[in-house]
């Protein structure tokens, strides 16, 4: 069998004409049928995590692009975009912006395996199912951590997770303080820090001392050592408990060495896991 | 060319060689776009749509191509008129019925290079069929097609929301495995033959 | 890839909308468009037509080659014609054990003389279409059966259709044959009975074609 | 028998243990601490201060709302305290604390009606409403308000003496050993609400006391018939008690009102008799105490405020190896944590259990039976809200109708895979609430902002 | 130009069907004997690397608008190239790819290297990342062979070794058929995958 | 009096008491409900039926521990699903079928269908009746059908000879034929070739009654299916009598098996009365379906895995009507059709 030269030129005739035609109707077409949509819309969403997290408060992730082309939200929008990423979308904006000083979520508890308890606990391993239950949950402390991890379940970026001590502890590099955590924490134990802060305060309880004292072995009793040794003034009790106010702390470390409860911990120095003493000490 | 015929290739397109279980065209969408009901649906439809519209549009293209003696160019040409129609259709959807641009539109683009679109019009020039029964056989290939990814959307939810495979299986591997037992139940049709 | 072809689109969109969305149509886009596709679809379709040429013989050799091949394993013939009368599309043919299509006829001619036929039949086994070829004396005996092609399942179907031992079981049968029961019989490999019936049915079909055609060859030789 | 609710269980009633023994007065505790809360509603406000004497149903709270209830002194003594004690609810609430001075003074205010067959339906819901009453079996929504939002709606009057829940007997001993209070009460209420018969539902398991009501009843030509129900669990649910006895079914996140029945149970009808007759405000409660661990099962009449230690004390003590304080019934009571807390108005029941009769497992899991939907008499699928729930899935649940659950526990008791259900329930009803209200927030300050 | 490194993620850290899941429909399709999976893969790699040569070449001349329409093309001038030569040269594995071969055309594989690869860098870099994700492919489609054949009918290498029929390991009688049909497939590539997963999962633990 | 600081309270949310019945005694009750057709199989193929029994049980129990253990999670065999897997297993499979083919079933159900989703109540396909499709890659083994009534030997070569069983007649549409070889009586008491589990309708019905009584399950599903079956039968029957073409259809293969102990896997099948409902129709139509046109003898297994793949759509779409909302008047009774 042999073949016809000419289906040679059939075949380039026939596919180039399909060809040239087709891009003569798709060229028309994107004409004809040109859609006025906002093409920023698109490339800032492309930015976006597209964790549709809702933490910028817009229904997802599309719905915060839209907003900031919009101008309705700022080109920081979004909680969970790194300063790159922020970057980038101001460049689409064809705006600036300040790097913000980066926070992220800090659990204020150190409670968990040295709490004392009420009485077990059995159900929901879920905290915000455990304080329905017979004087708010099985801790002595109402305001320690339940450790029954609401907020890791809620963390859609893994970041939060309950240590060895039973308390859930946040993993500075992977938050983005979305707050999410915070949401559902029903202890409301979880606030924000600066992302460099050293030194922290594992504590939240507003009992008095001696309350606290019998509580938890790991409780603020709002001594006051702390404060007065600041050098900074950057330390107070407030409410039976210690607070920093991180305009002024130069993270010396003092307070941490005075605390008799060894509440205050220099993160750097203890490692992330807090030191774990023995139940009851 | 009568109704038996019709419903023979339909059944045996929706069930007995359901495109996805059995012969494996079109797994990229069909594991892809399947973790909610919605999207599984709209992708469904969508690709009733191409798949009809592909095998209608292929049928004269092919009448001239076997014409000129020059089979060998249907795959050039099949693929082309196939990307040049989701583009052209897409355009036009988005302009003239938003609304059905909304529920279909997104899901077009991921259909120009999918195994099922160009596969129906090889199998249509390669089973002979006819414009009639090249036209069923394509919308009720991506008939087979919707009811295969709406089932494994929802088993996919159900795995969601109720199972828990070991972290190693998590996501596709699960999924997968789940297509494969879902190839399993369908075995049941293979041979099917309802003029028995 | 599909996520950047759409943006693609919105960048090329982003143009005309800043032109205002009734843009007269510019040609030159539309030219270097169309005029580019035309030129990668030419060169395409030429090269392509260059390996065509080339690979077309060989392709046409080789498929030839195997029908030969089959045709001389069911019926050994110098030549074999194909049977002018007989219908192009094929005829279908239904017995008890399903119905085929016989797709061509051919006279197998030994010595100047005709030995025979090998039809050609496409039937439905359990997998799909399977294309045999049935070798067969002028008066409707099987010498041979082949299978071409065929898409039964490994170790089931695959038993009927890829072992020339049962397939040899057609040899030297005529009439109509049934499965597994009756006197002119063949028996089905157990667990693929599906399988034998198709088979035997593209048999039947193709003792069927032979038959019909009797009256016209008697004809054509008292005419 | 009447018609009957969806669903339901049949758990063993254990009731034999106390349904023999009459009720016992508790002799009054050395201290009663009398939280402000004792109803649903807003909270009282204390209006006695520390050292001030206070006689015996005295009001020491008053509302501060119109959906709450005044507090009355359970005994009469000097005030010691007025400070947060630890509540049955789990929490710390305001308390009154009240040190006996053993002379159960009675207050002035304490006296009958005179003529009060001659009240308007106003003048009487004002006397309901002084005299604290609030429902009694179990919800505590004040009793005046329920009567005034159904007056004119109402067509049927229900008493409910289903006391579906095992173990309890209170309302069942009131029933034999007060059958006129209540018939007086029920007569009240056919007066107030202008019909002229009052149902009593009762379940079958209470036989004798449907006799003696039926007995009283023909005796007294009062307008009242008794039903008596299938011994089903949660029989005593107003909704499912409605549904019984007239065959309608209230209508989603609406009350019995809407489909013209008014609910009371037996005590809080025998309450509004007493509050007409004798003047005495609720400052007393009828308790089963019972239980594994209890080592003298009795039916106690007890004031209001009282420890719980004193009742079982009275009782004999408990086991040692009880593991379990229950307050109120074992299918809704909450489990307590101290022995100190105090006995309230809703109190009908203090179990102590030393056998384990909740069979937890350790690891609950589901095996989809549907045994939970089909006990479910609000007909919803709690295995599927679980898993909402779990999941954070507030819309899904919100769809699934979660804000319908009564709590009432039947799923969890028939569930074979031991899955905490009621606790999911409860807590996805209290997410979906939140996230309605957060959303209702939202949506007002962006309409405030538009404005 | 590092070769290796692109080596290193199509086998593995990139690979074309166990990491970035494209390509399944034949990866599940056709691996049902070695010869299958040799023909298929070394198709592809031809295919990928004459395809990743040529569009990296139109890179700068293709408008975005016809982009895909032009890539297609050029794909399947090429899938139909070497389809022809297989029916010419090797016409039993040509038969028993059947359609797959032009379904390479829309095997996402090539489409995906295309846009994200060659699009973007030069013709050197396209041609070495066109053989190494299809040797990646290749390698992938010869585990699943080798896995399948071996379970669902006993024989290792068949169309390659041993005159075609390939080596037997036990009896035909015994093999699990189900694992040369659909459902085998899907749960083959499912366990593979998870078996990548899991030493994924098991290196990154072993870096904390 | 009590020191009430010294109790080891224990707190959790109400309710405080919960029903004797729990996992394992739903699955103990299955067990006993099977235990009837188990005694016949043995009197109608030996005691082959028990050792094949046994030995899939005691496969499906250890592949169960042996993944709990590999995994490190909490071990489960004590809730005795695997158990019921591997018994039922046994049954839908032929009498002579080797041990090494059984075990292969245990593996692929409680391996990969059941414990890679986590475990009992998380599968969504039905483990023996997946493990029984997967047994077909050995179609020869899966067909090959011993005489009712014979002595199957305990070990070592089996008879290979087939010997049709009700449904190969009912396939080919030879009623005539089938009621040669068994009458009515036969194919109700049992006396009748198939999977050693399936034959006598008798015994699994009083598995039945037991499991009715006992409430591990309820009527739907069962009589639904069943009930399609009857009616589709009725209605298109092969063969000159209906009602006889409908009884052999009813009483052969294993329709019963499967409506009784496999539809109703609580596991597997939709939750509401409606949606069960619908699942034994859909299950019954299929079977019919298959049945007649499909190229396997019997339908009950693929039919139930098919429906099994809608169940989550069933539960999905069909819940039960919301308390205090009057009922939609289309939607009356939607199984009520059927019966
Ligand atoms: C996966 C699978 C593949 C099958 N393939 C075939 C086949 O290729 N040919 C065939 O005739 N039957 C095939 N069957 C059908 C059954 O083997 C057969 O119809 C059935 O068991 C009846 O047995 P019989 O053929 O001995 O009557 C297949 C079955 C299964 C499960
Ligand atoms: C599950 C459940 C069970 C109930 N059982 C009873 C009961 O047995 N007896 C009773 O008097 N109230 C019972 N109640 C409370 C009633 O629903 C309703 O609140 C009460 O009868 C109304 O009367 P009251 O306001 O006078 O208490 C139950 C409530 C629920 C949710
Ligand atoms: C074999 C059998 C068949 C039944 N068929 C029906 C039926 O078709 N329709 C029906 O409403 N009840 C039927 N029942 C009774 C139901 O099980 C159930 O008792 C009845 O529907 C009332 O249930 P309900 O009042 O809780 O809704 C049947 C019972 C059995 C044992
Ligand atoms: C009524 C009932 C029927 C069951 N039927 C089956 C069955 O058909 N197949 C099976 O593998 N397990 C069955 N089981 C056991 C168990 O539910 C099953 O293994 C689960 O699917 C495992 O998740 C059954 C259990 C019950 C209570
Ligand atoms: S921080 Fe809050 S939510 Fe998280 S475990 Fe502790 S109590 Fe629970
Ligand atoms: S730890 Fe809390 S704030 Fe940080 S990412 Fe997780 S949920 Fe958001
Ligand atoms: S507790 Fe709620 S969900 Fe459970 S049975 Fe009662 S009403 Fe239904
Ligand atoms: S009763 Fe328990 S095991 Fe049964 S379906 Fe409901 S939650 Fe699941
Ligand atoms: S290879 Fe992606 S759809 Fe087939």
């Amino acid at each position: 069998m042999t073949v016809n030269p000419m289906t040679i030129l059939y075949a380039v005739l026939t596919l180039g004409v399909l060809g040239g035609g087709f891009g003569a109707i798709l060229a028309v077409a994107s004409k004809i049928f040109a859609v006025e949509k906002d093409p920023r819309i698109e490339e800032i969403q492309g930015i976006l995590p597209g964790a549709n997290c809702g933490g910028c408060g817009f229904a997802g992730c599309s719905a915060c692009a839209e907003s900031i082309v919009s101008g309705a939200a700022p080109v920081n929008a979004c909680p969970v975009c790194s300063g790159e990423q922020t970057t980038a979308i101001a460049a689409i904006m064809g705006v600036e912006v300040a790097p913000a000083e980066r926070r992220v979520a800090f659990v204020r508890c150190n409670g968990g395996t040295r709490s004392n308890k009420k009485y077990d606990y059995i159900g929901l391993m879920d905290c915000q199912a455990a304080v329905k239950i017979a004087g708010n949950g099985p801790l002595d402390c109402a305001f320690g951590c339940l450790g029954f991890g609401s907020c890791v379940a809620a963390c859609a970026f893994d970041a939060i997770h309950i240590n060895a001590g039973g308390v859930a502890e946040v993993d500075r590099d992977k938050c983005t303080l979305c707050r999410r955590c915070m949401d559902v924490c029903p202890r409301h134990l979880i606030t924000d820090v600066p992302y460099a802060a050293d030194v922290v305060v594992r504590c939240a309880s507003q009992d008095k001392g001696a309350v606290a004292r019998n509580n938890c072995a790991a409780s603020c009793i709002g001594c006051k050592l702390c404060e007065k040794n600041c050098p900074q003034d950057a330390i107070h009790v407030i409410d039976n408990v210690a607070v920093i106010d991180y305009t002024k702390c130069t993270s010396c470390g003092v307070c941490v060495e005075k605390c008799p409860r060894k509440v205050l911990l220099d993160i750097h120095e203890d490692g992330k896991v807090a030191p774990v003493a023995k139940a009851g000490a | 060319m009568d109704w038996k015929n019709l419903l023979t290739i339909s059944l045996g397109a929706i069930l007995v060689n359901n495109f996805i279980l059995v012969q494996f065209l079109g797994c990229c969408p069909f594991l892809g776009v399947s973790k909610k009901m919605d999207t599984a649906v709209g992708m469904g439809f969508a690709v009733i749509f191409v798949m009809g519209l592909a095998s209608a549009l292929c049928y004269p293209v092919n009448l001239l191509l076997e014409a000129l003696d020059m089979e060998f160019m249907q795959t050039v040409t099949f693929i082309l008129v196939i990307a040049a129609l989701v583009q052209f259709v897409e355009m036009f959807l988005q302009k003239t019925i938003p609304s059905l641009y909304e529920a279909l539109g997104v899901y077009l683009p991921l259909i120009t290079t999918n195994c099922a679109v160009l596969g129906v019009v090889l199998l249509n020039v390669q089973e002979h069929y006819n414009f009639i029964e090249s036209v069923v056989y394509g919308v009720t290939g991506g008939v087979g097609f919707l009811l295969a990814i709406v089932l494994f959307a929802s088993i996919r939810e159900r795995i969601a929301l109720v199972s828990e495979p070991p972290k190693c299986f998590e996501g596709f591997p699960i999924a997968l495995i789940t297509a494969g037992l879902m190839a399993l139940a369908f075995g049941g049709f293979s041979g099917l033959d309802i003029w028995r | 890839m599909s996520k950047s072809k759409k943006k693609a689109e919105k960048t090329a969109a982003a143009p005309a909308k800043a032109a205002g969305l009734r843009v007269p149509l510019d040609g030159q886009y539309i030219g270097k468009l169309a005029g580019i596709l035309l030129a990668i679809t030419a060169v395409t379709a030429l090269l392509l037509g260059a390996v065509n040429y080339v690979t077309a013989p060989v392709i046409a050799a080789a498929t030839e080659e195997k029908r030969v091949a089959a045709m001389q394993q069911v019926l050994a013939a110098e030549e074999y014609t194909a049977v002018e009368a007989f219908p192009a599309e094929g005829e279908t043919y239904s017995s008890a054990a399903g119905s085929a299509t016989v797709t061509a006829l051919s006279e197998a001619v030994q010595d100047g003389s005709p030995v025979g036929y090998v039809a050609e039949v496409a039937t439905n086994g359990f997998g799909g279409a399977i294309d045999m070829v049935v070798g067969l004396t002028t008066d409707g005996t099987v010498t041979g059966v082949a299978v071409i092609s065929h898409s039964e399942t490994p170790n089931v179907g695959s038993k009927v259709v890829d072992d020339q031992s049962v397939l040899d079981r057609f040899a030297g049968l005529t009439g109509e044959i049934t499965v597994n029961s009756g006197d002119n019989r063949v028996d089905a490999v157990s667990g693929a009975t599906t399988s034998s019936k198709a088979v035997t049915a593209g048999v039947n079909a193709a003792i069927a074609a032979v038959e019909a055609r009797q009256p016209v060859l008697q004809g054509a030789e008292e005419g | 028998m009447a018609q009957s609710f969806f669903g339901g269980i049949h758990p063993h009633d254990k009731k034999a243990a106390t349904n023999k023994k009459p009720i016992e007065a508790l002799p009054p505790p050395a201290q009663v601490v009398i939280p402000m809360s004792l109803h649903i509603g807003a909270p009282c406000r204390p209006c006695v201060t520390v050292g001030e004497h206070v006689n015996m149903g005295q009001q020491i709270g008053e509302m501060t709302a119109y959906v709450s209830a005044p507090i009355h002194a359970s005994i009469s003594g000097k005030v010691v305290a007025v400070e947060p004690r630890p509540h049955f609810n789990g929490t710390n609430v305001l308390s009154v604390v009240i040190e006996n001075d053993y002379q159960d003074t009675l207050d002035p205010s304490v006296k009958p009606v005179e003529h009060p067959e001659n009240l308007t339906a106003q003048e009487l819901v004002e006397i309901v409403k002084n005299a604290g009453v609030v429902g009694l079996g179990g919800a505590t929504f004040p009793t005046h308000v329920k009567i005034a939002s159904g007056l004119g709606k109402v067509d049927t009057v229900i008493v409910n003496a289903a006391e579906c829940e095992p173990y309890n007997t209170s309302d069942h001993r009131i029933l034999l050993e007060y059958p006129d209070q209540v018939i007086g009460g029920a007569k009240l209420l056919a007066r107030i609400f202008g019909v002229d018969k009052v149902h009593v539902g009762i379940e079958a398991n209470k036989l004798n006391a449907a006799q003696l009501l039926q007995q009283r009843i023909q005796e007294e030509q009062a307008p009242v018939v008794v039903d008596v129900l299938h011994t089903r669990y949660p029989q005593g649910a107003e909704k499912q008690l409605c549904q019984s006895i007239t065959g309608r079914q209230v209508p989603p996140g609406q009350l019995p009102a809407a489909i013209g029945c008014a609910v009371f149970s037996v005590d809080t009808t025998a309450a509004i008799w007493r509050a007409v007759y004798q003047g005495m405000p609720v400052i007393r409660r009828i308790v089963t105490v019972s239980g594994s661990g209890v080592m003298e099962p009795k039916n106690l009449e007890c004031r209001i405020g009282t420890p719980l230690r004193d009742l079982l004390d009275f009782c004999g003590g408990v086991s040692e190896t009880t593991f379990k304080l229950l307050m109120g019934g074992p299918m809704m009571g909450n489990a307590q944590y101290s022995a100190d807390v105090p006995v309230g108005k809703c109190t009908n029941a203090i179990l102590a259990f030393a056998k384990d009769e909740e069979r937890t497992v350790e690891h609950p899991t589901c095996i989809r039976c549907g045994k939970c939907a089909s006990v479910c008499p609000m007909r919803l699928q709690p295995l599927f809200l679980y898993l909402y729930q779990r999941k954070g899935m507030l819309e899904e649940l919100e769809a699934g109708n979660v804000l319908d659950c009564i709590e009432c526990g039947a799923c969890a008791y028939i569930c074979p895979g031991r899955l905490h259900l009621v606790q999911a329930m409860r807590t996805g009803k209290q997410q979906v609430n939140a996230a309605r209200a957060a959303a209702k927030a939202k949506a007002e300050q962006k309409g405030g902002e538009s404005a | 130009m590092n070769f290796k490194k692109q080596l290193k993620e199509g086998l593995l850290t990139q690979n074309p069907v166990l990491v970035q899941l494209l390509g399944m429909c034949s990866t599940m399709a056709i691996t049902t004997s070695l010869s299958n999976g040799l023909g298929m893969g070394v198709s592809v790699m031809i295919i990928l690397t004459l395809s990743n040569i040529f569009i990296s070449l139109l890179r700068r001349i293709i408008p975005d608008k016809v982009r895909i329409a032009a890539y297609v093309v050029v794909i399947a001038g090429f899938v139909t190239m070497v389809d022809l030569l297989l029916q010419a040269y090797l016409p039993d594995i040509a038969e028993s790819l059947g359609v797959f071969i032009p379904l390479i055309v829309v095997n996402c594989i090539i489409l995906a290297r295309a846009e994200s690869f060659a699009s973007k860098n030069g013709v050197l870099a396209s041609a070495v990342d066109g053989i190494c994700q299809g040797i990646g492919y290749t390698l992938v489609l010869l585990v699943m062979s080798v896995i399948r054949e071996f379970l669902g009918s006993g024989t290792f290498g068949s169309g390659v070794l041993g005159g075609g029929a390939g080596i037997r390991i036990f009896p035909a009688d015994y093999g699990a058929l189900m694992m040369v049909l659909p459902v085998g497939g899907f749960l083959t590539l499912g366990c593979l995958i998870a078996l990548v997963q899991w030493v994924q999962n098991r290196q990154k633990e072993g870096k904390k | 009096m009590t020191d009430y600081k010294e109790l080891k309270l224990r707190a959790s949310s109400s309710p405080h008491i919960r029903t004797r019945e729990d996992t394992r005694t739903v699955m103990l009750d299955v067990m006993i409900a099977l235990l009837p057709a188990l005694a016949f199989a043995v009197y109608n193929f030996g005691l082959r039926a028990l050792a094949s029994t046994a030995v899939s049980v005691a496969g499906a129990v250890a592949f169960e521990a042996l993944y709990r253990i590999l995994t490190k999670k909490p071990q489960t065999v004590g809730d005795l699903s695997a158990a019921v897997t591997g018994m039922l297993i046994a049954f839908v499979c032929p009498v002579n079928i080797p041990y090494w083919t059984l075990l292969i079933g245990d593996f692929f159900a409680i391996v990969l269908v059941k414990q890679l989703y986590g475990g009992l109540g998380k599968n969504f396909l039905n483990p023996a009746l997946a493990a029984r499709a997967f047994l077909f890659s050995w179609a020869g083994i899966m067909s090959s059908w011993v005489l009712p009534g014979s002595r199957t030997p305990l070990v070592g070569a089996v008879d290979v000879m087939t010997y049709p069983t009700p449904m190969s007649f009912l396939h080919t549409n030879d009623l005539a034929g089938l009621q040669e070889v068994y009458d009515l009586g036969d194919m109700f008491l049992g006396k009748i070739g198939g999977s050693m589990g399936e034959v006598s309708a008798l015994c699994l019905l009083l598995g039945f009654l037991f499991l009715l009584g006992r409430r591990v399950i309820t009527w739907t599903i069962p009589v639904s299916y069943v009930g399609t079956v009857a009616v589709l039968t009725f209605l298109f029957p092969r063969g000159n009598d209906p009602v006889t073409w409908m009884l052999y259809n009813i009483l052969g293969g294993g329709l019963m098996l499967g409506a009784i102990f496999m539809a109703t896997d609580y596991v597997t099948s939709p939750v509401s009365r409606r949606g069960q409902l619908l699942y034994g129709f859909g299950c019954g139509a299929l079977t019919v379906f298959i049945r007649y046109f499909g190229s396997y003898t019997e339908g009950v297994c693929y039919s139930i895995l098919c429906m099994n793949l809608c169940v989550w759509l069933i539960d999905k779409y069909i819940k039960p009507r919301r308390f205090g909302v009057a009922r939609k008047p289309i939607f009356r009774r939607k199984g009520a059709a059927e019966k």
